[in-house]
């Protein structure tokens, strides 16, 4: 659990569009370790799924380019390599879960022949050994007469079940690396806790690395080691799971921890919400992107970006409110009510 | 926290002024409409640039140069056969008639042969299509065997009784391509219709009470631009076609008015010996449809939502 | 499934080896011949076939004069009325021999209504045979008879000077009694039903695809033909007949084996090779006497003399027609001299005739005036009209329009009277000026389709028939003719000529004077 | 108790051939009541969205009635009766992206109703009206110029609930309205409802996955299970004091923001027990029904 | 699905019902006769030919007799070709016809998907301009014209194929090809623009992330779902090509079936137009239908559309 498998410098993605450059990713730097589990959270248009699909180097160009930054995968630089070589890490080396089962898997090819697709593509095997292999990763999946489903079509799978296919698609050669881009978000939660379980379980037993994007900050709390929170391009905030849950310091990462309904939450109340929208990527503003939806904006914010604070060894926040010089904001009371609950959950069941 | 290094900063910086959220909500200045969008992708595609190009230099000329020619489309000069020269560019017909000209007033007759038909083909075809598409189940299988019928019953024949029926002319040339040009367009439709019916838009359209008129209208008909576009645009050239076949059958212009599909079925003949009069009439039939098609793939790719973004 | 077997012999390269001792000649035609029966034939590409196959009690010979064939001899009596042919010992193909009773066998089938030939009218000379062909006679009255096996006796309506010719034609070629009353459908299928008398046998036949004849050995005339094989496939287009001729696939192109497409005559003439022959046809457009203005005569007579007919010849046509000036052709005896009715291109004369006959029509302007030019669709026709369209137009400064329609629409069209000016072309059946004039005797003769009517000209039709003699039956019909062109129920354009190329290799294919070419008579050499 | 405004009694939708039926919907009843909030939840692909558009008439049902406001929904009905029924009932779709027409701007798609029903034909009555509708969905009435894809996920979903409520109905069938979105925006588009719930008096069917968004928004919860309704109770009921094991698997389901306990959950897996015909529903406690045999029902109620 | 079957079944008798009724008085309303000549016969001669042919019976007695005779396949003897039956002369017709069809539509198709599948792939970059470009010179050059130059330079002049004829493979190269030209240039457009669609879709992004390469994305995933709408537009353009293009035959003298759906109506001749018709319309009716049943078997989704109702 030490060695880096993936190293992030700097990523910048833009789009050309008619209304003018996307900047769809500013300057993104992550790392990620052989066996650990790194969630990605934010606003939806954050940059989340261009940042994963960067990874795999599958942003069509044209509309989109590579503006800059480095994706070392166990030392090498993807950015360079040409599709052909890509494609013998995608699938194999770093394989993706996409969002939607419902599409992601070809209405006209039987699910079989598309796990064995993989396989064969990747490794030196025979058809039938394939075909093995297949069925062992619809059992692993926890599809049940995986024989007879092995020739049935997508539409003929329920959407838990289509997502699984996808993931066992995902798993089929190995891979060091595991992208999953909101894998969950049809399920209800039963097959959603079922997922969890088997991707924690196929990590355990292979060491994989997975990145989990996710807007579902329950899910980010049950597999994430390490979360990165985004916002307009950027990851606003970087730590340990239990950091950001319990030691949150970035002003988004508040209003996203707090505008989550509770169990016990009361009806009658309003959600806490993140108010105004997210800013225009194609120009983004001066200063903090965040600044105009942050009621602790300072004056800074309007004018600087801030840079990436260290608050502990492995958590980060890019607020201004982290400056020695800026006042001491202290977490909303309706998130640090809620952080105080679950803590003292936790000490009741320690005692 | 300590070991980064800060650069000077002002206290004052540090107070806090609070959001200003209302304004995120503001539009940004320049919001690309989708049709300017439409306009701006159509204006990059440099093949449909030129095939509007070349559609209005061939649009300008069938408009004036027989207007002004020294020649006219149907005087017969005494000079049989000639090959292109200074004075007559595409050189002489087999009754001593300018080519050149010919050819200009036969692009009017072409032209408004194939958009005529290519519209009113449009307008039936895309009804009968969503109409069957949307109604599904049986009223889509009889709209569709009456198409089969339609297309099995000679046409031949069918022209021949409107002969008797009509005098020949513009009018009954449109309407004899109007009997069976709309089949393809309704065929195509209908397959566009039966995919996009299902789309949550179109359901929400019918939760709102709309009927079939509003949502082939609204919905349908614009969703489907792209496939509808693309098959226009092979309507015309089977127009111009079966233009010169329904002349020569006697139901067109009568002689000695041009027009470019019977120019090029007459030259067809006298390839050998007057290369000419092929040459020209085929180049600029093949040119046309070009250009129509270089623009309806140009709006299809602009139009398509998938494309965008 | 590709028709033909690939291993029999391709068109080309007939000059090799083996083939340089059989005399193959390949010709095509336009289409399938609709009927290989002889009595049940109507076209020129059957009738070509069917003369190469079967043989009458006549041939013509290369000046088309008839000669003896199956008959060896012929008796006719005083009366003219009464002819006995004997027949010579010929076989046919299945070794039975040519017995008269297949003579009258063959007739009588024609004649049969429930047989319901066409052309039975052609045996319409034959006493009784009018009679039972229209069901008011019976067979036996039908004076033909097999007095034995070698004697047939035909006694005829009328004295008709060119009976004999007639009896080359294959409405009166006998068929195979023995075979036919066999198999109904013998004809249908080349074979060993297909049993023939003539210089070929029809060896092989291919629907839609083609003919092959072969020498037929026991033919009693056997050392006159010097074919050995004609092979015959089915062109449509003569665009494509030219390219194969000019590929050297075929020997020869002209009526009835495809026509020189119009576009290459020009390069034919060019270089020597084109045969042009005058024949007994017409060209003319038909004036509705009925017409709002083609009632009026002058009318017509103007738009008759305002064709510059050379100019068309020379320029449109080009098969150097002749400029028709009356109604005969000169390939017609006795009609080669012109007989002066109008000339050529008379501007002058036909401006005054508008004048006249818009004063009688009470037409101030010219432009008024509204004239249809109908036709069959085709592009030569399309041509020669929108020819005359222009001149009309440009020099008498009327409306004229074109209007084409298919052709079973356009003979409906002509028959009903439902058009100004109309396209027709007329041959001759026989070689005999009446041909050309028997049609407009009355209004109400199927091929009249004018509307017009004269009492005279009726009056001296009718005196022509009873004239036996040819001399004077010429003057007669020549008065009538003048009758005709004063009043232009048709206005004539061009005679016919007939075109054609071959190879220099192929010997007396040229057509005859009435245009027949006769295969039995051509020769390869090298 | 107010009134029953929504009465459904032994739905059921089948699809595909008349042997072999897709039972998405297989016989259920439930009422809901003016004013209040009934949630939906299940399994995905257990007939949540068919129950949903078969209310709504979007299928043709094949059996049971459906009532609303004391009138059979299903029945034959003329066009003006089924306008007043559009009017009365309204749909808020799942996608937001696919539920809008890429060719329309957000004024269209909110006066699309309009043109409809034939409502404010004069101009600037209709665009003070859509202008009206935008502002009480959180947007401004600049925005009715812009087509679909220029707005953000949230906003798309705004422009989907006044579409909804542009015809002003007593009745919103609101199909997983939010899963698309991300939490905040999810929090605004459930605030919207709610603040709309109570301006308008307005009652929702309101069919989601993610429960705790469904304890905070509903009155009353039907859990369903492949096309049948397990259990039916308030709210509170079904969170406290579960019953069916499925509702019970479901709960333990939930995940919570809270990484220490997250990494203690476990779960109570669902095994599918067939019920026999005897099956029906139980009332266990007020207004809580539980769906089975009355043997299953006791020992549910044992292990409890 | 036998259900769906059976119910197709019935639609194509009623279809084939109209098709036949409209047909026939079609037929009748045209005017000329199958007998009609320059030179008229006695007119009891013509009596005898109708009655000959059943046409001097009342309308209705004909009608029942055509219906009869399309129910039993027998429609008689030519009326033009004596003695000649229908059947025979499209039995023989019908195989040629079919064999050079064939090697069309093998043309049209392999080409046309290929073209549009490099259009689609290279979308906007050189390869797709090249590819429209000749797609649309095959849509706008008519198969008379591609015909006539085939025939002349690489027949005629550079001697390559023969110019006419029906002996063997090399006969049907030169006609296959004008035949399919246009077809190939449409199913190409068609191609192409599915095939866009399905570019953008996630699962073709899920097979790039399987580390698949373009190509193999295409021919085992994106082209089988491409060729949805192609299969519509084929089912009726099947059953048009292989009953033979009378132009094309015509120019190269092919003794096919095609020309007998022109001369039959040109010649009037009864027998042969039901024929033909009935048999066309046969093989469109089911070629449309065969075209229903493979929809199910490119797309397994689509059995449930089907089966709905
Ligand atoms: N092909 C493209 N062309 C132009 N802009 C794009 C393209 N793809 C993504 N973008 C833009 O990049 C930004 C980031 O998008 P991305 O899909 O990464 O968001 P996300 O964080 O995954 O959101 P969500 O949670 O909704 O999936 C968005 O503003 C989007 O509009
Ligand atoms: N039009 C249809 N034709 C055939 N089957 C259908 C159709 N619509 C839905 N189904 C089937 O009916 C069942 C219920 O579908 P439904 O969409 O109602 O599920 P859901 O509960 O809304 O699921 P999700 O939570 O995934 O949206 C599914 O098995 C589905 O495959
Ligand atoms: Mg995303
Ligand atoms: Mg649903």
């Amino acid at each position: 659990m030490s060695d880096t498998i993936l190293q992030v410098q700097d990523l910048r993605i833009n789009f050309k569009t008619y209304a003018g450059i996307v900047q769809a990713v500013r300057g993104v730097n992550f790392e990620l370790k052989a066996g650990e589990t790194l969630a990605i959270v934010g606003e939806s248009g954050s940059g989340k799924s261009v940042t994963s699909n960067a990874l795999m180097k599958l942003i069509p160009q044209p509309p989109g380019i590579y503006e800059s930054g480095k994706i070392l995968f166990n030392g090498r630089d993807l950015i360079p390599l040409s599709d052909k070589q890509m494609s013998k890490v995608r699938g194999n080396e770093i394989a993706m879960i996409f969002q939607d089962p419902m599409t992601s898997l070809n209405p006209t090819m039987r699910i079989g022949r598309q796990i064995t697709e993989v396989i064969l593509q990747h490794k030196k095997i025979s058809r039938s050994e394939a075909k093995k292999r297949a069925i062992e990763l619809l059992t692993q999946v926890g599809i049940p007469m995986p024989e007879k489903r092995y020739k049935q079509y997508p539409h003929e799978f329920s959407g838990g079940m289509r997502q699984r296919v996808v993931i066992a698609i995902a798993l089929a050669a190995d891979p060091k690396l595991l992208i999953a881009d909101e894998p969950t978000t049809a399920l209800d939660v039963t097959i959603q806790a079922q997922i969890l379980e088997l991707m924690k379980e196929i990590q355990k037993t292979s060491n994989t690395s997975i990145i989990f994007i996710t807007h579902d900050l329950g899910v980010v709390a049950n597999v994430a080691d390490r979360v990165a929170v985004m916002y307009a391009g950027q990851i606003v905030e970087y730590g340990t799971v239990n950091e950001i849950f319990y030691n949150p310091k970035h002003p988004y990462t508040w209003g996203l921890l707090g505008s989550m309904p509770d169990i016990d939450s009361n009806s009658d109340e309003l959600l806490r919400t993140i108010p105004g929208s997210p800013p225009d990527l194609i120009h983004p503003p001066k200063g903090d992107a965040f600044a105009a939806r942050n009621e602790f904006a300072l004056a800074i914010d309007y004018e600087k970006e801030p840079p990436m604070f260290q608050i502990s060894e492995t958590h980060f926040a890019k607020t201004w409110l982290l400056h020695p010089d800026a006042p001491k904001i202290p977490i909303p009371e309706a998130v640090s009510k809620r952080i105080e609950g679950y803590l003292a959950k936790e000490d009741q069941l320690n005692v | 926290m300590s070991q980064q290094q800060f650069e000077k900063i002002d206290k004052e910086m540090f107070e806090i002024v609070g959001g200003k959220h209302e304004e995120t909500e503001k539009l940004a200045d320049k919001s690309v409409s989708f049709w300017k969008e439409v306009f701006l992708r159509f204006s990059q595609n440099k093949l449909a640039i030129f095939g509007l190009i070349a559609l209005v230099i061939i649009i300008l000329m069938a408009t004036f140069v027989p207007m002004f020619s020294q020649f006219s489309y149907r005087e017969q000069l005494g000079l049989y056969n000639t090959p292109p020269s200074s004075t007559h560019w595409f050189g002489t017909d087999d009754l001593g008639r300018d080519v050149f000209v010919r050819v200009w007033a036969g692009a009017r007759i072409s032209l408004f042969i194939g958009i005529t038909a290519a519209v009113i083909d449009l307008i039936i075809g895309v009804l009968w299509g969503s109409i069957s598409g949307l109604a599904g189940g049986r009223v889509d299988n009889i709209m569709m065997r009456i198409a089969d019928v339609l297309t099995a019953v000679p046409y031949l024949l069918v022209v021949i009784v409107l002969l008797v029926v009509l005098q020949p002319g513009l009018v009954p040339m449109i309407i004899a391509l109007s009997i069976t040009g709309w089949i393809n367009m309704a065929r195509i439709v209908r397959g566009e219709v039966l995919s996009i019916k299902n789309q949550e838009y179109v359901l929400a359209a019918r939760t709102l009470g709309a009927n079939t008129k509003h949502l082939i209208i609204k919905h349908l008909i614009p969703n489907a631009l792209g496939a509808i576009l693309v098959t226009m645009t092979l309507t015309i050239p089977t127009a111009i076609f079966t233009e010169s076949f329904l002349s020569y059958l006697g139901l067109g212009v009568p002689a000695p008015t041009a027009s470019w599909g019977t120019m090029a079925s007459e030259g067809n003949n006298a390839i050998t010996n007057a290369p000419w009069r092929l040459f020209f009439p085929a180049i600029f039939i093949s040119l046309t449809i070009f250009a129509f098609n270089a623009v309806g793939d140009g709006l299809r790719d602009a139009l398509d939502p998938k494309l965008r973004k | 499934n590709f028709g033909g077997e690939t291993s029999k012999d391709d068109d080309k390269g007939k000059d090799g080896g083996d083939k340089a001792k059989t005399k193959e000649l390949n010709l095509v035609i336009p289409s399938e011949p609709p009927s290989m029966n002889p009595q049940l034939v109507t076209d020129s590409t059957s009738g070509a076939l069917i003369t190469s196959v079967f043989e009458g009690l006549t041939r013509l010979n290369k000046e088309a004069k008839a000669e003896n064939a199956m008959a060896e001899d012929i008796k006719i009596s005083k009366n003219k009325l009464t002819y006995t042919f004997r027949l010579r010992d010929a076989k046919w193909t299945n070794g039975d021999p040519v017995v008269a009773g297949d003579f009258e066998y063959a007739w009588k089938f024609a004649l049969n209504p429930d047989n319901a030939s066409e052309y039975a009218t052609q045996l319409y000379y034959v006493k009784g045979g009018e009679a039972y062909n229209k069901g008011k006679g019976s067979a036996d009255d039908v004076a033909v008879k097999a007095v034995d096996e070698k004697t047939l006796e035909v006694t005829l309506e009328n004295p008709t000077p060119y009976f004999l010719e007639l009896t080359s034609f294959y409405t009166y070629m006998p068929v195979n009694q023995k075979v036919a009353e066999a198999n109904k459908d013998w004809s249908t299928e080349a074979g060993k039903d297909y049993v023939t008398n003539g210089p070929f046998t029809f060896d092989d036949w291919k629907h839609d695809t083609s003919v092959t004849l072969k020498k037929n050995a026991d033919y009693w005339d056997a050392a006159t033909v010097k074919l050995d094989q004609v092979n015959i496939s089915m062109v449509e287009k003569e665009a494509v007949a030219v390219q194969k001729f000019k590929a050297g696939e075929i020997d020869y192109l002209g009526p009835p084996y495809q026509n020189v497409a119009l576009d290459s005559i020009d390069e034919f003439k060019k270089n020597n090779t084109l045969n042009i022959m005058d024949v007994s046809s017409v060209y003319w457009y038909k004036l509705n006497t009925k017409g709002k203005f083609t009632k009026n005569a002058n009318i017509r007579k103007a738009l008759t003399l305002a064709m510059n007919r050379q100019d068309l010849i020379d320029n449109v046509t080009k098969g150097e027609q002749k400029p028709a000036l009356g109604m005969i052709p000169g390939a017609i005896a006795g009609f080669e001299e012109d007989r002066g009715y109008y000339k050529d291109n008379d501007m002058e004369g036909a401006k005054a005739a508008l004048e006249a006959g818009m004063k009688e029509l009470g037409i101030k302007n010219a432009s008024d005036i509204k004239i249809a030019i109908s036709m069959n669709t085709s592009e030569a026709h399309a041509a020669v009209a929108q020819f005359i369209q222009e001149g009309w137009h440009k020099n008498l400064g009327i409306n004229v329009t074109i209007d084409n329609a298919e052709w079973q629409v356009y003979l409906d069209k002509l028959s009903k009277l439902d058009y100004d000016v109309g396209r027709l072309g007329w041959n001759a059946d026989y070689r005999d000026p009446y041909t050309f004039l028997e049609m407009f005797s009355t209004a109400d003769n199927g091929n009249n389709d004018t509307g017009w009517e004269n009492a005279d000209y009726k009056a001296l039709m009718k005196k022509s028939v009873a004239e036996t003699d040819y001399e004077k039956r010429v003057d007669i019909l020549k008065e009538a003719e003048g009758i005709a062109m004063k009043e232009f129920p048709v206005a004539p354009i061009y005679y016919y000529t007939n075109l054609s190329v071959k190879k220099e290799s192929v010997k007396d294919m040229g057509p005859d004077p009435i245009a027949n070419v006769q295969l039995k008579w051509v020769d390869i050499t090298k | 108790m107010s009134k029953k405004l929504l009465e459904i009694k032994n739905l059921t939708q089948h699809f595909g051939s008349s042997n072999n039926p897709i039972k998405a919907v297989d016989g259920i009843s439930f009422d809901i009541y003016e004013g209040e909030t009934l949630g939906l939840v299940g399994e995905s692909g257990c007939g949540k969205s068919t129950t949903g558009r078969s209310i709504i008439r979007l299928y043709d049902i094949t059996g049971g009635e459906v009532i609303f406001d004391g009138k059979d929904v299903h029945g034959k009905k003329s066009a003006k009766e089924l306008k007043q029924f559009n009017r009365e009932m309204q749909m808020i779709f799942q996608d937001p992206y696919a539920s809008l027409n890429p060719r329309m701007t957000a004024g269209e798609i909110i006066s699309e109703s309009f043109d409809i029903h034939g409502l404010y034909k004069n101009k600037k009555e209709r665009r003070e009206k859509v202008a009206s509708l935008l502002e009480a969905v959180g947007l401004n009435k600049e925005h009715a110029n812009r087509y679909a894809h220029e707005f953000s996920g949230g906003q798309r979903q705004r422009i989907g609930i006044a579409r909804a409520l542009s015809l002003n109905p007593s009745f919103i069938i609101a199909d997983e309205p939010i899963s698309a979105l991300d939490v905040s925006i999810q929090a605004q588009v459930v605030n919207l409802l709610k603040q709309l719930q109570k301006e308008h008096n307005l009652t929702y069917l309101f069919i989601a996955h993610d429960l705790s968004m469904v304890k905070y928004i509903s009155d009353r919860i039907a859990v369903m299970y492949s096309g049948k309704i397990v259990e039916i109770g308030l709210a509170d009921d079904i969170y406290h004091s579960p019953v069916h094991p499925y509702t019970k698997s479901l709960l333990s389901a939930i995940p919570l923001p809270d990484p220490l306990s997250e990494s203690r959950r476990t779960r109570i897996p669902y095994v599918h027990e067939e019920v026999d015909e005897s099956a029906s529903f139980h009332e266990v406690s007020d207004k809580h029904f539980v769906y089975g045999t009355v043997a299953t029902v006791q020992k549910w109620k044992d292990t409890e | 699905m036998i259900n769906y079957i059976v119910k197709r079944l019935m639609y194509i008798v009623l279809a084939l019902f109209v098709i036949i009724t409209a047909t026939f008085f079609l037929m009748r309303m045209a005017p000329g006769s199958p007998f009609a000549s320059e030179r008229n016969f006695p007119p009891q001669i013509e009596e005898r030919l109708n009655e000959k042919y059943g046409l001097d019976n009342p309308w209705y007695i004909q009608y029942k007799d055509y219906l009869i005779d399309s129910v039993t396949f027998d429609f008689g003897e030519s009326m033009k070709y004596k003695s000649r039956s229908t059947n025979d002369m499209i039995l023989e017709g019908f195989p040629i016809s079919l064999t050079l069809g064939i090697q069309a539509m093998l043309i049209a198709i392999g080409l046309g998907i290929l073209l549009g599948v490099i259009s689609a792939l290279y979308h906007n970059r050189f390869p797709d301009y090249l590819s429209t470009t000749i797609a649309v010179l095959g849509i706008s050059v008519p198969s008379f014209i591609l015909a006539g130059l085939m025939q002349y330079l690489l027949a005629y002049k550079l001697g390559l194929f023969p110019i006419s004829g029906w002996k063997g493979f090399i006969y049907s190269i030169l006609p296959a090809l004008a035949i399919a030209m246009s077809h190939m240039g449409f199913i190409a457009k068609l191609t192409r623009s599915s095939m866009l669609e399905q570019n953008n879709s996630d699962y073709v992004k899920m097979a790039r992330a399987k580390g698949i390469g373009k190509w193999t994305i295409v021919f085992r995933h994106t082209l089988r779902n491409a060729l949805l709408p192609v299969v519509t537009y084929l089912g009726p353009l099947t059953a048009g090509v292989v009953t033979g293009s009378f132009i094309v035959e015509q120019i190269f003298a092919i003794p096919g079936l095609g020309k007998h759906f022109v001369q039959s109506i040109t010649n009037r001749d009864y027998t042969v137009i039901m024929g033909t018709t009935v048999f066309y319309s046969i093989i469109l009716l089911f070629a449309v239908f065969i075209v229903d049943i493979l929809y199910g078997i490119i797309d397994p989704r689509i059995k449930l559309r089907g089966a709905k109702k």
